[in-house]
């Protein structure tokens, strides 16, 4: 077989993106060249890189979400292409999105764990749509009585919130601490005052952080 | 305390003007005080709360109050206003309204106790832990409707796919490795007690191969020349191998040979396999 | 709502013959906008036609087929697309793997002698799978009741196990070292390793040669 070329690569790559219908990451594509013309990785990466420059003021984006790359339309035409459906898109409850919040954010979380945050039950029915969806899994048991089941995100949930990584979400709005308003309410030194500011600002940057990091599970 | 950054001044649109209910098709965002509301939507409304910190929240909001700062007393008045309300429209209360009350109530009172000026920390504010608590519920709020607002398939973007026509698609064979095979042997000769009573300890596999290979050169309907099974080309161990193969065959009457007179052609053909 | 540009148009129709999962008439496009901005049928049809001139060189195309456009992967990067749906290949059962054994070492033979052997029957969708694979063949009938096919190896079974004949299959005696086998092949196969398939029949190959003893015929 001849060496394929630039050109080729690109337009196998634009075709399996295009056809497989779910994203691909940059090895399922790899894997779809014989051994003795796979081309490297990084070859791969130019095409696709060149392939989202040609998509530029078209209707289609070449985009990373979780489980690798995907055309998808773009969202200035999403008015007229969501004609082509009867059906509108979902809406879901401000429970369910608190839910998946509290999963996406502070995963891994228990049942309890949630409901402590938003003060209310959490249903059964949103846990289990969240796992019909694929959205939220089981990924184990906390070592506690009653060993209550341990959720966390998908990469499904990310594919379908148009991310990359859990990195992309939004970053969570920070939590003053009361400590701030006594001391200022107690005339105490400012520069003390600033320090303990500070302290916990990065303290909950730091938490963040730690929180936020990319999760993946397979 | 007016000039000083609140989380509420933070975000402060999407949660004052996050409409609750929507009544008879314009957006409700406030309780209107004073004023008849038809019983329906004073429903819908009041069921909107997603649990006591939602309407605390709500409440501190609604009048700019600082969370840092809430006026307790004032604060508790007014929840239980609400919660009273629910209960008159017999809304199904979640018990986690009224643990709020009685907490309410606590640090109500014990706010009212004189704070001693020495001791510091914040564990002597009696609503530090309410205001964590509604803190923490608050960014999970936000992170709620950031996520709502996010790129969504099926809403803001769609999915593709194209056909392919032309495809081939092909179940690939079983791979085998030679010791998987050599291994499922093993095991059979570790299970087969009679295995070990068999010759064939002593014979060779190449005898073996040449009685496949004799057997499917011959046919049942016709006799075959005794030496063309021969192939002096393999020298004198090829021939050994197929002479013993044949011995081996003629045993096991699977050929059979004949001889019309001495020192003439053999011929071979196998055995009665012609009314196949 | 304002006019929509040509460039618009073509954007709107091509993410729309992407999302939409089957193909579409120009009708169908046209519904996808409300009455007051609706394009003419041949805006449609011009916007199509753009369309099907930017795919040149590419890797799809946009045809017409009976029940309207669509776009589809070009027949020439089919054969690299196909691969996104190359089943994985089953693994074959361990009766299998024994009945193919005793056929290449006991050969020929009849599946009454291998079912003796490993004292449980043989189904005929194992005989059948290997006479398929073209590693065993029927070379004859044994003259008993019933007239048994009698089953030997063949050619492509030593080509693909890399054997130029049986002989280079260890002999029994040989196997009941298979431990001393297996612990050679272990240090060079760590795992099952598919992809070592090259690498580990040379092993196999290598080990027998040099434990093979002299044939001798007594």
């Amino acid at each position: 077989m001849s060496e394929i070329t630039e050109q080729q690569l690109k337009n196998i790559i634009e075709a399996a993106l295009l056809a497989a219908g779910e994203p691909l990451h940059v090895e399922r594509l790899l894997s779809l060249f014989e051994e003795e013309v796979r081309p490297e990785k990084k070859a791969i990466v130019a095409a696709i890189e060149a392939l989202q420059a040609d998509c530029e003021g078209r209707g289609i984006e070449l985009r990373e979400v979780g489980s690798g790359y995907r055309y998808q339309a773009r969202s200035e035409v999403s008015r007229w292409v969501s004609r082509l459906w009867e059906e509108r898109a979902p809406r879901y409850s401000r429970a369910l999105l608190e839910t998946l919040a509290l999963v996406a954010y502070r995963q891994p979380i228990t049942r309890a764990e949630i409901e402590d945050i938003r003060g209310v039950a959490v249903s059964s029915s949103i846990m289990k749509t969240l796992l019909e969806r694929g959205w939220v899994r089981i990924i184990g048991h906390r070592d506690v009585p009653g060993r209550p089941a341990l959720y966390a995100s998908t990469k499904e949930f990310l594919d379908y919130f148009n991310l990359k990584s859990l990195d992309e979400l939004p970053t969570l709005s920070e939590l003053k601490d009361i400590d701030k308003i006594n001391a200022e309410l107690d005339l105490r030194l400012p520069g003390e005052g600033r320090e303990l500011e500070g302290e916990s600002s990065e303290a909950i940057t730091l938490s963040i952080a730690a929180d936020a990091e990319p999760v993946c599970f397979d | 305390m007016s000039d000083q950054t609140t989380l509420s001044e933070q975000h402060p649109p999407q949660q004052a003007e996050m409409p609750f209910a929507m009544v008879l098709g314009s957006p409700l965002t406030e309780l209107p005080k004073d004023l008849y509301i038809p019983p329906e939507a004073l429903e819908v409304f009041l069921e909107a709360f997603e649990g006591p910190l939602d309407l605390l929240l709500y409440l501190i909001k609604r009048q700019n109050l600082d969370i840092l700062n809430i006026p307790v007393a004032e604060i508790t008045r007014q929840y239980m206003v609400y919660v009273e309300l629910m209960t008159e429209m017999q809304l199904e209360l979640a018990g986690e309204y009224l643990v709020m009350a009685a907490m309410l109530a606590e640090i109500k009172s014990r706010m009212l106790l004189p704070r001693p000026v020495e001791v510091e920390g914040d564990e002597d504010d009696p609503r530090a832990e309410l205001v964590r608590r509604l803190q923490e519920y608050e960014r999970y709020k936000q992170a709620a409707e950031d996520i709502d607002v996010l790129l969504r398939v099926g809403r803001d973007t769609f999915n593709v796919a194209i056909d392919t026509p032309d495809k081939k698609s092909e179940r690939p064979q079983p791979h085998v490795e030679l010791r998987d095979m050599l291994l499922a042997l093993t095991d059979v000769i570790n299970r087969s007690e009679m295995f070990a009573h068999h010759q064939i300890q002593r014979e060779t596999l190449s005898v073996r191969e040449r009685m496949s290979q004799v057997l499917a050169k011959i046919n049942p309907d016709s006799f075959i020349e005794f030496t063309s099974l021969f192939t002096v080309e393999e020298g004198r161990r090829g021939v050994v191998v197929t002479f013993m193969a044949i011995l081996e065959l003629m045993k096991q009457s699977m050929i059979e040979m004949i001889q019309a007179e001495p020192f003439g052609p053999i011929h071979v053909k196998a055995v009665g396999a012609s009314e196949a």
